[in-house]
């Protein structure tokens, strides 16, 4: 079966991402979306450590360290752009003013409970950062992953293992296998790639999965 | 493209509805959006709960609403700045319900709602009539009221400059309450006396970010504090 | 018996303000003490409504409407100074950041209750402003006030009748004939104008005093 | 005269005590004020509680603090940043205690300390291991966290530019934490890159007013962001 590569997911998040949308990309996979938002549509990415209006990486003669991302990555400023400092920034998360987050995970439950801060070991020094403030305080949390981990256990489940991030607060999942959208009734199948059936996905996924009807 | 300018004051108040919570910068007439509320009696909504520091003095913005008789309720600070006498009508004869909220509180509250938050334990109030009937906490060896967050349907606010993406700057003490309401309600309005061009306001010196701010508008103030300085 | 007019109270006020403190004057009668600030003393002035480092008055022609006090009346702004919103000058007020506010009071209890916003009066429209907050953040409080009513009844009181600002937040009480430091223990007289004994003094304030220890 | 402007880090930090709580801004490199820290190495006071967004990377500012074996416990979000060696090594071996808070509620509880608040109700982290054992409450519909201010008796931020009445400018991302933690603090050292005459600074361009800083001081980074600008 041919599954989508990480381009391609991201590729496809930003399909689903509007005009005028402010939005801030997680840390790791997540920031690839940047590359692939759609020219003729102007969107506003926000950044934790005090940036609104982040441009794309800049040459490495322009590289300036006090301009860098949540993930200590050198970025520029689009025209328009403004800096504030932590307090506003995550009210603008926290307050409900981000439209869309989109973040990486370890699990996701069909309910919309996300795990991704932490995986639980004992021995681990856990750090949490933003995570958290962005899965309760965005109006929509979209989480990119792979459907499966690399032992073939889904990573969409009923109940999270591993420590939760937040609940109830994904509303999209975009995999490599499928789209999926989460809440109080569990999940909805949005689409498939690669020619499935709902039947094979639901048994790759282990959880019970519907169909979303049409609009 | 985003724009966020708009043409008219009329055309940015256009879905204010009856029954709205509306907060309104200004601290004097510093700050207050007096063209654009003036706009908003036009524009007939009624039954308005009004978030301010003041209750609206003389002829003009609050006092009109007052006048016209659209406010059922008032948040505030300060009823009494001068010339209060459409709010004490209303007031004296029940058309208006008042909330005194201490200003410390008010500016916490619209913050609180900005910022995402559930409540907070303020010093302010304790053990006055203002904090009557509420939960009260001792920390640290201090007693606290709990407040709770005060959020608005639309803010009407005045700048001094906006660009198209909503980023703002203010003009002096005129700054006032116009960044915490921002924040604070679900469509943000910002009368301005400027339009800049993208990238033309530094980012260092943004007041309020765009993503607090949904519709700007060019109105000449009837009275321009820029032009006696 | 020879009383301080307004005027030599907001000068008498004015010398315990120490170089570099920041200082906050109500409306009215506070705001008299500007005008009496030590000259070889740099003291920088908030203003509730957003300002620090407030000057005096402008000249006719210089009125600018955007850049009045708490009173509204137009101000100057000193090289130094700066704007910012009403969060940050209320944080400024409550987080202690302010060195001493000056406020006017109708009842000043001897334990340090205020009582300033409110004259109780059934069909007053009550006004609050910033009063509270200056009462419970500033790290001192000084009231300015006659000692007593226009019918004679002393202010300085055992329990205020008025209804409450703040509790025990005055820390000094100025008055036409005497100034008063105020705290859990009672009332202490700091010193007396016009050759007042102490008996004299008790006796038209109504409440017991002491006098101050020497330093 | 007031003149906040000290001559060395050294003078600065004199008073730094044993047992003092200690705001570090910065995230990343950005606004980390890594020669004041390096100072505080040299200044030898110990046993310090450090707040910050991460606990140290690489061998300078907050993991040559931890190196020196002065931190006896650590308050951020994020202690895996890059080369974490030293504070890893530190909480492996029990020397230093870890706090583990929500970025936000870092910062919101480093506000309300500035502000004043007894405590607030915040969304993050609810139904997590890091609200275990914390008060919550259901309010109009949303489940909240009781969370407390975080203040200190310390703060060592990092700005671009000071006069000498403490008001301050930053530089792009550097901000960051500089602005809320200088509220929250008693004593507020900044460290900065120029020094402005008195006036000097657009009084509507203030970051941080002069009123939330103690004392700036002029010292070169070692690698200096700008110069790559």
């Amino acid at each position: 079966m041919q599954r989508m590569t990480r381009e391609q997911m991201a590729a496809r998040v930003a399909q689903d991402i509007p005009e005028g949308a402010y939005v801030n990309l997680g840390i790791g996979v997540p920031t690839l979306v940047a590359n692939f938002l759609p020219k003729d549509r102007e969107i506003i990415l926000q950044s934790e450590n005090g940036i609104l209006g982040m441009g794309p990486a800049p040459a490495e003669a322009d590289v300036d360290w006090d301009l860098i991302n949540a993930g200590k990555q050198p970025v520029t400023l689009l025209a328009g752009g403004a800096f504030f400092h932590h307090g506003d920034s995550f009210a603008m998360m926290r307050g409900s003013h981000i439209d869309i987050c989109v973040l990486g995970a370890f699990q996701v439950s069909v309910a919309g409970d996300l795990a991704n801060w932490h995986t639980g070991a004992p021995d681990a020094i856990p750090a949490v950062g933003g995570a958290m403030d962005l899965a309760v305080g965005a109006k929509q949390v979209f989480v990119m992953m792979d459907l499966l981990t690399k032992g073939g256990e889904s990573k969409l489940v009923a109940k999270c293992s591993y420590p939760l991030t937040g609940i109830a607060c994904v509303t999209r999942l975009y995999t490599d296998v499928a789209v999926f959208e989460l809440g109080p009734d569990g999940a909805e199948v949005v689409e498939m790639h690669g020619g499935m059936t709902l039947g094979e996905l639901e048994q790759m996924a282990g959880v019970p999965l519907r169909a979303k009807a049409s609009a | 493209m985003i724009d966020k300018r708009y043409d008219s004051a009329r055309e940015a108040l256009k879905d204010v509805f009856d029954g709205a919570s509306i907060m309104i910068s200004g601290f004097g007439d510093a700050g207050m959006p007096h063209e654009l509320v003036d706009a908003l009696v036009d524009q007939g909504a009624t039954d308005l709960t009004v978030i301010s520091n003041n209750a609206g003095g003389g002829e003009i913005g609050i006092a009109a609403l007052m006048k016209a008789n659209r406010v059922r309720k008032v948040v505030c600070s300060f009823p009494r700045m001068a010339q209060p006498h459409h709010f004490e009508a209303r007031y004296r004869a029940g058309d208006v319900e008042l909330e005194l909220v201490p200003q410390g509180n008010l500016a916490c509250r619209i913050q609180a709602a900005g910022a995402g938050l559930g409540a907070v334990y303020t010093p302010t109030g304790y053990g006055t009539l203002l904090a009557e009937g509420k939960e009260t906490r001792e920390i640290d060896g201090r007693m606290y009221v709990l407040e709770y967050p005060i959020k608005a349907d639309f803010a009407l606010i005045k700048a001094l400059t906006a660009d198209r993406w909503g980023n703002l700057l203010y003009r002096k003490a005129g700054r006032n309450f116009g960044p915490i309401m921002a924040m604070a309600a679900t469509t943000t309005i910002a009368q301005v006396s400027h339009f800049a061009e993208l990238g033309e306001i530094d980012p260092e010196t943004v007041i309020t970010p765009g993503i607090f701010v949904q519709r700007v508008v060019k109105l000449q103030p009837a009275v321009d504090a820029a032009s006696a300085a």
